[in-house]
């Protein structure tokens, strides 16, 4: 069985988000990226799968960022391979071209399921994961919180509001676009990317993509937060009673 | 003529034995003592009664001080010390210095006796506090109380209810840099608790211990006796800490075998300490340049065959100074010391005759 | 095969001849059980590079009745040694992630059986295995991510700094100064923590000294993460310390930390760092005479020796002379203090095992500490390891003492009687 | 040309709640584009549902056995079928777990552009304009549309669901099943019921949580009658957890769990960072502390500073039933 676990950087939240001069983009500059975090759960799903039935596991990101960390961390965890893609993308780079970049380089690859985070924070123009799938012509599931698999196919449970699920038979190769793993994704020991660092070799495959599939971005901007809490005043009586405005406000209460 | 007479450093149980030794056989011991009277440790910290069999002290000791200072063989020479030494095996020059007056001397041989001192209990790192509360005390405070007859608790002189050994202070510790077991104080804490039974029946009396280190006929003569006779109390699990806790002390340990930590109040702490090698000991070593061990006693280099014999031709170690001992260990290797001695300055005149 | 506690099996009641018997009277045994000592784990254990004094103990059990965590629960590198003996592994085993590294049994161990050697060396095993609790998995990967457990903005690092109504240089822009202050992640982040590094700055202002912080350019001194298992995140951060420190000229290494203390001195010299390093109390009590006290505090105060700063340091006067030298204030000594102090829990990784202790532990740490605290009758515990301020604060709370006890750092009762 | 076209989303023989917020808007969005508001609703046997959208003018009906539930090939092929068929000028679908399978799967498909994370659509001089939110909510982005058709996939609870609940009687359109779902590679199987137990306060819409300023143990089941009262659970700070008073399930924080309710009603909790850092994300934050320099305070969108226990009984008791 072998894996592709497409692995992208997002930026990282704990930063606060300033927006450049263009209006129409993030500052990049002093912007940190991060792990996606679904990704991450993909990555864990797809070494369990490989403890089980055997097999590799390659992880692909594109080129930028601290893409080599984040292929080195991925490997230190326990994929068996390593790729970068580069070429000349689109800045900022939406859902639709890094799927078309994924595609172009994993279509070179020997691969029987591609597993991906089901969403990131800054997919504008819908899940990479899904528009990979057709890009390749394989099918997808989204939602997925439990995958096995044997002869051929993959039965996934996919998860709707509520917390129902769905089961599905897929017949491999296929995209599956993971919510959770089964569970918490395992822990890299600095040492061992450190050690993946000396060690571990980080394959080159160039592609091409455009961006064509998202709308234009007119402008960004932040949304309205006051500095702090509005305090509500006054006695007990009248802030109960603002409290129930704010609460009818929203729709929380009737 | 090759001198034909011994010097014997050190009067108590090892040096007295020696000197007894030589003078029997017919040569003449020279026997210096630092202090301005003979009988050693026993007789300077005020042993009450021998371990093992419980013999009073004061006359065993008596008895061979007498044996000696009656001797017509032997040259006591009290007050005095060695502060230099010269020559080599057969013809040996000592210095000798009694108060300001400094004597030269030559020897053919020279025994070396001056035994240990007890480790000071200022110097563990657990929490004893024997510098801070008045009611903790040594094997050695609880062995002049008993020579007094009077055990009480320091603090105020009342009668104890009751009483604990901590086992192993000052020995078996790498922190420390007393590696080794100093032997005889399972043996001495089990005699001096026999003793405080037989002293204040009503006092309760307990020995916290690692492992009990018994030696033949020490198991039935100290152990089971004080156990099965006198009613001591023999615990598993050493106290780490004490605490003043109203009048009494709070004794905090872990009873192992229990798996439970422990508080137990008691009036007395009486501290097993070990032995270290004497400031005379040490002094020897360096002045007659012997070998010593990584724990500065001297080293006595044909062990185990050879247990007297150091580093230096001509030169003999008995008792403690070679390492923790008791008094038989002590009195045993006095007498092949002496043997060496005598053998050394025989040698040495058959060797200038021919 | 460790001992199974099923094979000792109680009968709630037996009844023999109409009497009812109880306790361990009706206890009831199943057959002998063919029984063998698994001693390869103890080998195992103690063949890590690190752990091999694990084998050296031989159970005088000095070191349990010292033990904070046997305090509270049941614990002791004793009975960690028995176990292993029987059969058990530490690396799975969860007694691995509850020692604080508080030095207290390495004090009165005779065979000199040191935890702080072990602890981190068969927890780096245990990391590698996967086996991590949770929540400190998560300080790991904040601490890699941002350079600072907490999961703060790397760029935030210095923002306290803008509260401190004195300048606080940055070495970037001086390049060189006498003084490098190391502020370290909590006082750098937390609440509480930034208080303490503003009061620091307000002092050292007043002293003229020369010093510079090193903003966004400090890392995490890793310790506490070493400590837990992390030595490669230890490693990674180290050397970028070691770079950034070797940009800028200074003499000495002022630490408000004395984790960081700690690294600096006794870790970061293995990797080719040798600084002169000094915790803040330490640089401050000879200096304390040369500040102008406004205020009297009439606090009678009592002071928690930091693991790190007094047992692993050695350094036990200078918080106290510092304290003796405020005016108004009394300092009463708990009886666990010095050699003997207590531990607040935060060392060794315990600062992020919060949730799996309360599931070992009767009380925590800290509470235990609070309480012993508030016999003295002080109402200030003063502290001075970025870690207490948080644990004691929260401990105030849980055990009702609100009101009764203030915590606060050494460094903001000086400010106190500075009245700056 | 200028037709709205809405995925009708249903799950379990129900429309969900985003298909009316769809259904509201896409007929706002009709109205100002002069085009007819259209529902495609995918499946099999699902004719009655056709009766709750009196929105729409008309209700476009694909019916299948492998539509019979969601499947993610099946309704894309299917639904790329009706815009085929229909080319609308907007389709609309919900960013749910059935819309994150087909949006991107039908602009890939068809090559039409896609705004996912949507919070805001509007029409600005015949131009559409979307908001989306992006980077958890922390900053918001507006784009354009040129040319049609163009996918709008729209966040939950976006807009008012009441909008699309309007009586009327749609025409309905049966679609004929197109061939390809005779070989599909995804089948659906079965569906998998949540299990029981104790309250998973992550997927809470509403929390009451409660902190150190509730004193005592006793004073719980006050709370928890309010957390009833606003449709959602009890969950807790640290110190609550430790002291037993709650199950370890209900903590919120760093060695609880990470939550984003709708609601978060902090009460009595001070704020300490470890926390905040499991409930900053909450879509709302009322805090409820005696002391004005709680921490909470910063995060929280509402505050108040008073005794927990004088709001309380009154909170309550305005909220009647």
């Amino acid at each position: 069985m072998h894996i592709i676990v497409p692995l992208r950087q997002v930026p990282d939240l704990v930063e606060d988000l300033e927006i450049d001069a263009s209006g129409k983009d993030l500052d990049r500059e002093w912007l940190k990226y991060k792990m996606n975090e679904f990704d991450d759960h993909a990555l864990e799903e797809a070494l369990l799968l490989k403890e089980e039935v055997g097999g590799a596991v390659t992880a692909v990101a594109l080129d930028g960022g601290e893409v080599d960390k984040l292929l080195f961390t991925a490997a230190a965890k326990g994929a068996d391979r390593l790729v970068k893609v580069r070429g000349d993308f689109p800045t900022p780079l939406n859902s639709h071209a890094m799927a078309r970049a994924l595609a172009g380089a994993i279509q070179g690859l020997d691969y029987d399921l591609i597993l991906t985070g089901v969403q990131a924070v800054d997919e504008l123009d819908g899940q990479v994961g899904v528009l990979l799938a057709h890009y390749l012509g394989i099918p997808h599931v989204s939602v997925v919180t439990d995958v096995q698999v044997h002869d051929g196919k993959a039965v996934v449970h996919k998860e709707y509001a509520g917390g129902v699920m769905g089961e599905f038979d897929v017949i491999l190769p296929a995209v599956l676009g993971i919510q959770a793993a089964r569970q918490t994704p395992r822990y890299a020991p600095v040492s061992r990317v450190r050690m993946a660092m000396r060690k571990s070799t980080i394959e080159e495959v160039s592609a091409e993509a455009s961006a064509e599939g998202a709308p234009d971005i007119r402008k960004l901007f932040k949304p309205e937060k006051g500095a702090g809490a509005q305090m509500l005043e006054g006695s007990p009586e009248a802030v109960a009673e603002k409290i129930i405005h704010i609460l009818k406000e929203k729709g929380i209460v009737q | 003529m090759p001198n034909q007479d011994i010097l014997v450093i050190g009067g108590g149980p090892a040096g007295l034995e020696a000197a007894r030794c030589i003078g029997d056989i017919g040569y003449k011991a020279i026997l210096v003592e630092k202090r301005d009277r003979l009988g050693g440790t026993p007789d300077e910290a005020g042993y009450a009664a021998l371990t093992p069999d419980l013999r009073n002290a004061e006359e065993a000791m008596s008895a061979m001080v007498q044996a000696v200072e009656n001797h017509p063989n032997v040259d006591v020479r009290l007050g005095t010390t060695v502060v230099a030494a010269g020559g080599s095996a057969g013809n040996f020059t000592i210095t000798l210095k009694n108060g300001t007056h400094e004597e030269n001397l030559n020897v053919g041989a020279v025994i070396i006796a001056t035994g240990f001192q007890h480790f000071d209990p200022g110097r563990e790192t657990q929490k004893y506090g024997y510098y801070e509360y008045e009611d903790v005390i040594t094997l050695v405070d609880c062995e002049k109380m008993l020579r007094a007859h009077r055990f009480v608790r320091p603090s105020d002189g009342k009668k104890p209810e009751r009483v604990c050994f901590i086992q192993c202070v000052g020995s078996r510790d790498r922190r420390i840099g007393n590696e080794y077991c100093s032997k005889v104080c399972c043996g001495i804490a089990s005699k001096e608790a026999i003793e405080i039974r037989q002293l204040v029946p009503d006092c309760k009396v307990f020995i916290f211990y690692i492992d009990m280190r018994m030696y033949a006929y020490w198991e039935p003569d100290l152990y089971w006796k004080a156990q099965e006779e006198h009613k001591v109390n023999y615990v598993k699990g050493i106290a780490t800490e004490i605490v003043k806790k109203g009048d009494r002390l709070l004794v905090k340990g872990e009873d192992t075998t229990l798996r439970r930590p422990f508080e137990i109040p008691m009036d007395i702490v009486i501290l097993s300490v070990g032995m270290e090698p004497s400031q005379g000991t040490r002094e020897m070593a360096r002045i007659f340049g012997l070998k010593q061990n990584k724990y500065q006693f001297i080293e006595a280099v044909g062990a185990p065959m050879d247990t007297v014999t150091t580093s230096v031709p001509g030169v003999f170690a008995c008792g403690a100074c070679t390492g923790p001992a008791d008094l038989e260990d002590a009195i045993s290797a006095a007498g092949l010391a002496a043997m060496r001695a005598i053998k050394t300055i025989r040698h040495h005149s058959n060797k200038k005759a021919s | 095969m460790p001992v199974d506690p099923k094979q000792i099996r109680a009968k709630d009641k037996v009844v023999v001849d109409g009497i009812e018997l109880t306790s361990d009277w009706n206890r009831m045994f199943d057959q002998r059980p063919v029984f063998d000592y698994d001693v390869e784990v103890l080998e195992k254990i103690a063949g890590i590079p690190g752990a091999e004094s694990m084998a050296w103990c031989y159970q005088c059990a000095q070191c349990v009745p010292v033990c904070p965590v046997n305090e509270v629960g049941d614990y002791g590198p004793r009975k960690i040694y028995r176990r292993l003996q029987l059969g058990i592994d530490l690396i799975p085993d969860e007694e691995l992630w509850k020692c604080t590294t508080c030095m207290h049994c390495l004090r009165v161990c005779p065979k000199d059986v040191n935890m702080i050697d072990i602890m981190p060396a068969v927890r780096e095993e245990a990391v590698m295995e996967g086996h991590v609790p949770p929540e400190l998995q998560e300080v790991f990967e904040n601490t890699f991510e941002y350079g600072n457990p907490l999961g703060e903005s790397p760029r935030k690092r210095a923002d306290w700094a803008k509260d401190a109504g004195v300048p606080v240089p940055l070495m970037k822009e001086k390049k060189k100064a006498d003084i490098l202050w190391f502020v370290e992640c909590y006082p750098s982040y937390h609440p509480r923590g930034k208080e303490t590094s503003v009061a620091l700055a307000k002092v050292l202002h007043a002293l003229g000294v020369d010093f510079g912080i090193l903003g966004v350019e400090e890392k995490c001194s890793c310790d506490s993460q070493r400590l837990a298992g992390e030595r490669g995140l230890f490693e990674e951060f180290a050397e970028e310390n070691i770079k950034t420190f070797s940009k800028y000229q200074f003499n000495t290494i002022l630490v408000t930390d004395p984790h960081a203390l700690n690294a600096f001195k006794k870790e970061y010299p293995k990797l080719g760092g040798r600084y002169h390093v000094v915790h803040y109390t330490t640089f401050l009590a000879p200096l304390i005479d040369r500040l102008e006290y406004r205020n009297t505090l009439n606090y009678r105060v009592t002071f928690h020796d930091p693991c790190y700063l007094g047992r692993h340091h050695g350094e036990y006067d200078a918080p106290r002379r510092i304290l003796n030298r405020l005016p108004g204030v009394e300092l009463v000594e708990m009886w666990r203090c010095r050699q003997n102090s207590f531990c607040c829990g935060g060392g060794g990784g315990g600062m992020w095992l919060d949730g799996f202790m309360a599931d070992h532990v009767r009380e925590r740490l800290s509470e235990n500490r609070v309480r012993e605290a508030v016999e003295t009758g002080a109402q200030v515990l003063a502290v001075c390891c970025p870690y207490e301020i948080s644990r004691f604060e929260d401990a105030v709370k849980s055990t009702g003492n609100e009101g009764k006890l203030m915590v606060k750092d050494i460094i903001e009762l000086v400010v106190e009687a500075m009245g700056a | 040309m200028s037709d709205v076209l809405v995925f009708a989303e249903h799950l379990q023989g129900n429309l969900t709640d985003s298909t009316f917020e769809l259904l509201g808007k896409g007929r706002e969005l009709a109205q100002t584009t002069g085009g007819h508001l259209i529902a495609a609703l995918l499946g099999k046997g699902v004719e009655p549902l056709t009766e709750q959208m009196g929105v729409a003018h008309k209700v476009v009906m694909v019916e299948h056995q492998q539509l019979a539930a969601f499947n993610p090939e099946a309704y894309a092929i299917a639904l790329k079928a009706v815009v085929q068929s229909l080319n609308p000028s907007i389709i609309l679908i919900p960013y749910t777990s059935m819309g994150m399978d087909l949006a991107s799967a039908l602009s890939a498909d068809l090559g039409i552009p896609l705004a996912a994370y949507v919070s805001e659509v509007k029409i600005e001089d015949g131009t559409l304009m979307t908001v989306s939110q992006m980077y958890g909510g922390k900053v918001n982005v507006e784009s354009e549309f040129s040319g049609n058709p163009k996918i709008v996939s729209v966040l939950a609870g976006a807009f008012p669901a009441e909008a699309g609940k309007v009586e009327g009687t749609p025409v309905i359109e049966t679609m004929e099943a197109p061939n390809a779902l005779a070989n599909l590679r995804v089948t659906f199987k079965q569906w998998i019921e949540p299990e029981g137990g104790d309250v998973d306060i992550t997927q809470q819409d509403v929390l009451v949580s409660i902190g150190r300023g509730i004193q005592s143990q006793e004073n719980i089941p006050m709370v928890e009658e309010l957390a009833r009262k606003l449709g959602g659970a009890l969950s807790a700070s640290r110190p609550i957890i430790d002291n037993k008073w709650l199950p370890k399930s209900r903590q919120v924080g760093k060695s609880g769990l990470k939550v984003k309710p709708r609601l978060y009603l902090a009460l009595g909790i001070s704020g300490a960072p470890e926390h905040i850092e499991g409930m900053k994300d909450a879509e709302l934050i009322i805090a409820v502390n005696s002391d004005p320099n709680a921490p909470i305070f910063e995060y929280a969108h509402y505050g108040v500073v008073g005794d927990l226990f004088d709001l309380l009984p009154i909170l309550k008791e305005k909220l009647g039933g």
